[in-house]
């Protein structure tokens, strides 16, 4: 066998395939919305679609990071609540405040990110539990801060802008959040910071022999996905406002639900920033379908639940017929 | 032998967060005068039963190396049917009763044989079911429902020459899965399994009926949880399981149990609950205001799991 | 029994809320409940992160502050859990408070607990968004909800001239509000054969929800003139979809409540007017409670009204630099929020 | 008649067939030797026989009559107990528990008595004359141990059949000795041992007959004696190989690389030339892997220091690593690959500096330098884009030296480097290790296989309780001395 030919890459893998799923998931579902409703194959009503996604879709282009390591950010649904807040505060009606209040809530989103990083990376905690504490923390600081009604005003324009449809037809915000996804897959997989997120996700120990940073990695990776829940609170009040002090309250779990749906699942090493997009369509074009279908709420409840679940039980499947030998 | 010394060890021995809530119950008497009633001490061991049974469940099936999200939503659903059940049947008390056992029972095994069939993470498919679950509700009602029965506002409000009647059955419950999981061949192998699946697995071990097994007591317990709650309640609110899933996870994680598994202390969890209980009250008490008090939460959570540092996250070698 | 005494109303029936303006002025007898010397008031919010709620409490404190012998306010926050509301009101109890205001997150689920706080002797006030009828609750301070619905319901239908395709707005399924809410609307409709109600759906009181729905709602269907929406928030949400939408011209939107935004956007648009939300009622229960206590003479419970704002007056009332989340009021700076 | 039959057994996985129609007979009373090379499919026909993995078609036979398992528990009451290649204890747990993990003791109302369980394993171990403290937690022995530990746990079953999937990959001479005797011991009570390994000496001691796979077929079974080891290469490669004839390159004399001083009994000081195999001999656990890992910055360095290139060596992995000394591991599944990453990505993960600037990777060039030294280690693989684990342990190794190389060491440490490599692949590896010593990179390197160690080290360390006790130089030594050494009955 030559170098080449090891270089080669095959047309279809079984594994291509675990990555091509939810895209093909997608595909189906797009088709399948196409026959109960023309519209969803309208430029326009994609777009808007797209829009409707963006806090939740750019929140879980940093929550992807962290699963890919093993983790999990249970305080991005408080990050968003709290960005949105902090930057209509800071923007406080003026248009010269707008890059400065943009400015503020990123770094308010990264520093909540930075003390989730610190604390799970020295402390060697469950995430899991830690970033359910740190959510608490969070809300109670926003409740504080602002004893319960949300003070601010937006900018003026801030909110035209980005609800904006480029000529007519993409909204400004639906590109805000390609913008993000193409940025998170480029910090996947052109930086070291990506590699070292995958190799320390893959395996600790072995990242540790083989010299990765792995408190570093960890750390920047927490930063990382409150940076981009600091820009889903921005996404989110763009879209909707300054409405009240809890706007994101439950969105980590719709977020989980993107993120996994796209692949990335607990076991750490997998997935990756392009298939949580697509997680993130599959969620919302699959909500969108129950409710102009006319199911009831309850109903959209359950179909949630079940996509999540034959979505992973669907991962899983195809992972194990991928060649893969660990159980 | 003096007696400090036999005393010491005992003490030195016992898991931190039995030491965090003797440390605060002390505090609270200390400098709340209020708080050291006996009539507020049985209102918060009361208030905890609940969360008490549902943890003593996710007990199981974390020591086993697995989670189970979906109890909080079960309580809910219990809760519901069960009030809807005592209104619809009245006189039909005890089979209503068994029959939310069942239910609960139910959904556990269910959750256990989908994670046996499908492979998948219990993670997520236990938060796929909570959906599910919540779906359930909604579908049966959008409002409270039905009403409870003496029978079973006496377990949640009722007392025994003063003591609770709700802390009776906790303790039993308590023993119970004390000997289950600590004691029993069962707990061994499910601790087994929590450590290491696979070698569970060779060992020859029947792990799918273990995780089967976990599941359903899981669901049975969220089952006893979702009863209480109804009698607590006295009407089916279809919320009212919110968010428990978390409390629960939170007060095993507290009693010194590592989300991966393979170690579990029946009673530090106990102490766990109580130890949450007890500062929601004193807190209260306090006249910390609510957005503090939540802050303060918060920061227990996370101040909790840095301390219960478990073993196993030492670095590897 | 403990619970399950709570004499259940039929919230979608107009004859209840009249047979609840008749209760509202019987007299109530006062005399088992008064104290002497400084009193403690205890409050059990459902949830305080909301600016309405927020605001009323606001006044609560505000108003006891006017109350030399009230010596002390407690509040706590249930967080839309009726467990710890439970747990709260057997906290305050403990805590030694001569009277309990209360939004309850569920009327009946707090019944237990509310039975306790009777039995102690403890007067009870409902602050909520429905009237409670029952002998563990001393009191209602309440927003006379059908009236206030009808105000929204009439004018809606005045802007349509009675005819058109409309969108129903609701708060949380299952929630009373949504309850009444959705009952006014279907029965003043049996009035309009030329009105056709498309689709009523729960925005949870919350803009981005409403928002989103509303922007499936307008992939539905082709035609829709006019959204009920009687939460100024919510309003504001499906206003910015049928906005971005390009479909405004055919959006003619109920009145909402005198929630800032919307006022806001009601002096703007200078139609569709706003009702008042009846933030007076915690300074009534204050009222109230101080003269159960103090054995004054007062009815079982004190009904606030509300009232219909044409547009022109919004424009007087509404405060253009103050932000979207909040309320008018007439508090002394010092007890607005933060 | 067989003991053990397999009638056309087939195992399929995604793109692979195991297992082609594998017909194979054993008998009772026999040590029966399967080998093959590196993915022939011997660990697979073993978790078929074991109920570990289910075949995709075909029949196993026990005394003439077909089973089916479908649990190793279920297989194990059939008579069938097996030493998985993998460790399959728990750490957290005790070495008695362990053993009777799946078939505890019980004192009244089910409660598991783990103080029976304690003296029953101590009782097992003498009897077998293992060397094990049954109330250790298992996660403090040393992998040597651990495989002990396994294989208490299987003869603690009745079994008929005995299955050993590499049993010896990390026991020393000594270790191996003794268990040899077991083997021999049990095998005159007319059991059945199947007996895995990759080390063609051993087989020609203890087998009676061996089968031999290839590609996932059985190409033949023999009785030892109608055999030789160049037949039974040709048989497991195809073709001939050359034999594995020492030749250990005289050292060019070069500066000294690496200097360590605190561990060796007399303190004196190591050192480490330029091209220099430096061998480290000794028992199990000795503590060979433990100064390697204490070099290489994995553990606290009490009381030993190590100069690199006259500059003392950082306390830190990634440190050492910058600095060029590498190590590679002995446990490729705790802490060598990384799962459920591509191959490329697996190689390259020591060296991302090397492929990247200013924090960005230039992932063409990391993709065709790993693709063209992976082609010189001769990996078989279907396609560089698989995960890694769907690999078979030998390429799995070559992997991770992979990995080492483009590190670009001035030192490799290597820990069992040819441990679960077949016949061929350890050639390359040998192959490689000495390109890399005339290219001037110091080599020390650990194995429990002394005939590998006097064929490729210049000098030889012996450690005993974890200490460097003497150093011998290659020419001074052959098997016999060495053994006598590392079990310290020279210095009488
Ligand atoms: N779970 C699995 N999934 C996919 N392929 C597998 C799996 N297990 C084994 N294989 C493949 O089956 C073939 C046989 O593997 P097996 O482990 O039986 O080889 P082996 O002879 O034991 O090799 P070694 O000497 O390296 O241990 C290999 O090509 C391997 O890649
Ligand atoms: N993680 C550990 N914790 C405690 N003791 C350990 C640990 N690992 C190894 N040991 C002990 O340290 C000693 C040295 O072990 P080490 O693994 O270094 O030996 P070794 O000579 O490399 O043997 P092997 O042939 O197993 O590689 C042994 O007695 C072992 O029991
Ligand atoms: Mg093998
Ligand atoms: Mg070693």
């Amino acid at each position: 066998m030559s170098a080449s030919a090891l270089a080669k890459r095959p047309l279809l893998s079984r594994h291509l395939l675990d990555k091509a799923a939810v895209w093909i998931v997608l595909l189906i579902l797009l088709i399948a919305a196409g026959f109960v409703s023309e519209a969803f194959l309208k430029l326009n009503y994609l777009g808007n679609l797209v829009r409707q996604a963006a806090p939740i879709g750019i929140t879980a282009v940093g929550v992807t990071f962290v699963m890919i390591l093993r983790g999990v950010d249970l305080s991005v649904g408080a990050i968003v609540s709290m960005s949105a807040v902090v930057c209509a505060l800071v923007m406080d009606g003026k248009a010269e405040n707008l890059w400065l209040a943009i400015g503020v809530t990123c770094a308010t989103g990264s520093l909540i990110g930075l003390a989730n990083g610190l604390l799970i990376a020295y402390g060697r905690v469950s995430s899991f539990i830690l970033t359910l504490g740190m959510s608490i923390v969070v809300y109670g600081l926003v409740q504080m801060g602002t004893g319960g009604t949300a003070r601010g005003i937006v900018s003026p324009g801030f909110r035209e802008f980005l609800n904006d449809r480029i000529g007519n037809v993409v909204p400004t915000l639906a590109i805000c959040f390609v913008i993000a996804v193409v940025v998170g897959i480029f910090l996947q997989s052109q930086t070291r910071f990506g590699r070292n997120v995958y190799l320390v996700g893959a395996n600790p120990h072995s990242a540790r022999l083989a010299g990765i940073p792995a408190v570093q990695t960890t750390v920047i990776a927490y930063c990382v996905s409150g940076l981009f829940a600091g820009l889903g609170g921005i996404a989110l009040l763009a879209r909707t406002g300054v409405s009240g002090t809890n706007p994101g309250a439950g969105m980590e779990f719709d977020v989980l639900a993107a993120v996994i749906l796209g692949g990335t699942t607990f076991a750490g090493g997998r997935g990756g920033v392009g298939s949580t997009f697509a997680g993130v369509l599959v969620l919302f074009i699959a909500l969108n379908l129950a409710n102009v279908a006319g199911l009831p709420f309850a109903a959209q409840l359950t179909i949630k639940g079940i996509i999540i679940i034959a979505a992973s039980a669907a991962h899983a499947w195809i992972g194990r017929s991928g060649g893969d030998r660990t159980e | 032998m003096n007696r400090a010394q036999l005393v010491i060890p005992f003490f030195s021995r016992l898991p931190p967060i039995v030491w965090a809530l003797l440390l605060t119950v002390a505090f609270g008497a200390l400098y709340n005068p209020q708080f050291r009633t006996v009539d507020n001490a049985m209102n918060v061991l009361e208030q905890s039963a609940t969360l008490a049974f549902l943890a003593l469940g996710q007990a199981f099936v974390i020591a086993g190396g697995l989670i189970d999200l979906s109890v909080g939503q079960l309580v809910g659903l219990v809760t519901v049917v069960a009030c809807m059940g005592f209104e619809a049947f009245p006189g039909w008390g005890l089979p209503v009763i068994l029959g939310c056992l069942l239910l609960g029972a139910v959904v556990g095994a269910i959750n256990g044989t989908l994670i046996n069939r499908l492979r998948m993470p219990p993670l997520i498919l236990t938060f796929g079911m909570l959906s599910v679950l919540q779906g359930c509700i909604f579908m049966l009602t959008d409002r409270s429902v039905g009403s409870s029965i003496p029978a079973i506002d006496f377990i949640a409000h009722g007392r025994i020459t003063g003591i609770p009647a709700s802390l009776i059955l906790v303790v039993i419950a308590t023993v119970i899965a004390f000997y289950c999981l600590q004691r029993s061949t069962f707990g061994w192998h499910l601790l087994a399994m929590g450590n290491s699946a696979s070698a569970a697995r060779k060992a020859g071990l029947n792990v799918r009926g273990l995780a089967l097994n976990a599941y359903v007591i899981s669901g049975l317990f969220a089952g006893i949880a979702g009863l209480v709650l109804a009698g607590r309640l006295g009407t089916g609110f279809p919320n009212a399981g919110v968010g428990l899933e978390l409390d629960s996870i939170v007060a095993v994680v507290l009693g010194g149990t590592p989300l991966k598994g393979g170690r579990v202390n029946v009673v530090a969890i106990l102490a766990a609950v109580l130890f949450l209980g007890t500062i929601s009250n004193l807190l209260n008490l306090m006249q910390v205001p609510t957005f503090t008090q939540i802050l303060i939460k918060g920061i227990i959570v996370i101040l909790a799991i840095l301390l219960e540092r478990p073993r196993w996250a030492a670095a590897p070698q | 029994t403990g619970s399950g005494t709570a004499q259940e109303l039929d919230l979608t029936k107009e004859s209840t809320y009249d047979q609840i303006l008749e209760w509202a002025n019987e007299p109530l007898d006062t005399s088992q409940y008064k104290k002497d010397g400084k009193l403690k008031i205890g409050v059990s919010a459902g949830y305080l992160s909301n600016a309405w709620i927020n605001f009323t409490a606001q006044m609560i404190k505000y108003e006891a502050s006017l109350h030399p012998e009230i010596e002390e306010i407690k509040i706590t926050d249930a967080g839309f859990n009726p467990t710890k509301q439970a747990a709260d009101i057997d906290d305050l109890l403990t805590s030694g408070v001569d009277a309990i205001l209360f939004w309850p997150v569920d009327e009946k689920a707090i019944m237990p607990a509310l039975k306790k706080a009777h039995d102690q002797g403890v007067v009870t006030i409902n602050i909520g968004y429905n009237f409670m009828r029952d002998p563990s609750v001393t009191s209602n301070a309440y927003v006379n909800q059908w009236g206030y619905t009808e105000q929204v319901v009439d004018q809606f239908i005045d802007s349509l001239d009675g005819k058109g395709k409309i969108i129903a707005m609701l708060p949380i399924a299952g929630s009373s509000a949504a309850v009444v809410q959705l009952a006014v609307l279907e029965q003043k409709l049996k009035d309009y054969p030329d009105m056709e109600l498309l689709s009523a759906e729960y925005g949870d009181w919350d803009r981005a929800k409403a928002k989103q729905l509303t922007e499936n709602l307008l992939q539905r269907f082709p035609q829709i003139d006019g959204a009920f929406s009687p939460a100024g928030q919510m309003s504001m949400g499906i206003y910015e979809a049928f906005d971005e939408a390009g479909r405004l011209d055919e959006l003619t939107l109920s009145p909402g409540d005198d929630y800032n935004g919307w006022v806001k956007l009601v002096a703007n648009e200078g139609k569709w007017g706003s009702v008042t939300s009846g933030l007076e009622v915690g300074r009534a229960a204050v009222q109230q409670a101080v003269d159960i206590l103090t054995g004054a003479q007062t009815t079982t419970a004190i009904v606030v009204p509300t009232r219909y704002l044409a547009p022109e007056e919004a424009k007087e009332l509404h405060e253009p630099d103050r932000p979207d989340d909040w309320f008018k009021t007439d508090l002394p700076a010092e007890y607005l929020p933060q | 008649m067989a003991l053990l039959e397999t009638h056309d057994l087939t195992r399929r996985f995604p793109g692979v067939v195991a297992l082609r129609a594998v017909n194979f007979t054993a008998r009772a009373g026999e040590v029966h030797a399967v080998c093959g090379a590196n993915g022939a499919g011997k660990s697979t026909l073993m978790n078929v026989l074991s109920g570990t993995i289910a075949p995709s078609s075909g029949r196993v036979l026990i005394n003439g009559k077909s089973v089916s398992f479908t649990t190793p528990a279920e297989a194990r009451s059939a008579g069938i107990a097996i030493v998985y290649q993998e460790f399959s204890s728990i750490p957290e747990l005790t070495v008695a528990d362990n053993i009777f993990l799946g078939q505890e003791f019980r004192k009244g109302f089910g409660i598991v008595d783990h103080k029976r369980a304690s003296s029953e394993a101590r009782a097992l171990m003498e009897r077998f004359r293992i060397d094990l403290d049954p109330d250790a937690a298992v996660g403090t022995l040393g992998v040597a141990d651990r495989q002990l530990l396994e294989l208490a746990r299987a003869l603690s079953t009745d079994a008929q059949v005995l299955i050993l999937d590499e049993p010896t990959g990390v026991l020393s001479l000594s270790e191996q000795r003794n268990l040899f005797e077991v083997i021999r011991t049990l095998r005159d009570r007319g059991m059945l041992i199947l007996y895995i390994s990759h080390r063609l000496e051993e087989i020609f001691e203890i087998a009676d007959t061996v089968s031999v796979m290839r590609d996932g077929e059985l190409v033949a079974t023999r009785e030892k004696g109608s055999l030789d080891r160049k037949e039974l290469v040709r048989l497991m490669t195809g073709h001939e190989v050359s034999d594995t004839e020492a030749i250990v390159d005289s050292l060019a004399g070069g500066e000294t690389v690496l200097t360590i001083d605190g561990i060796t009994s007399d303190d004196s000081r190591i050192l480490l030339a330029e091209g220099e195999i430096l061998g480290l001999a000794g028992l199990v656990g000795a503590g060979r892997t433990s100064i390697a890992r204490r070099l290489a910055g994995l553990r606290p360095r009490t009381g030993m220091t190590a100069q690199l290139k006259g500059k003392p060596l950082p306390f830190d992995a990634a440190g050492v690593l910058k600095t060029g000394l590498v190590y590679l591991t002995e446990d490729r599944k705790e802490d060598g690959i990384f799962g459920p990453l591509s191959i490329p990505m697996n190689a390259t993960a020591a060296a991302l500096d090397y492929f990247s600037s200013a924090g960005f990777l230039a992932r063409r060039r990391e993709r065709s330098e790993a693709a063209t030294l992976l082609e010189q280690l001769r990996l078989v693989a279907s396609s560089l884009d698989m995960p890694i684990t769907s690999l078979s342990g030998g390429n799995q190794q070559k992997v991770l030296f992979a990995r080492a190389l483009l590190a670009q060491p001035k030192v490799l440490i290597c820990d069992e480097p040819t441990r679960g490599v077949d016949v061929a692949a350890r050639e390359d590896i040998y192959r490689l290790l000495r390109d890399l010593s005339k290219r001037g990179v110091a080599i020390i390197m650990i194995s429990s296989e002394l005939d590998e160690l006097i064929a490729m080290c210049h000098r030889i360390a012996i450690v005993r309780h974890g200490a460097v006790h003497s150093v011998v130089a290659n020419e001074d030594l052959d098997e016999h001395k060495l053994v006598l050494a590392a079990t310290g009955s020279d210095a009488a």
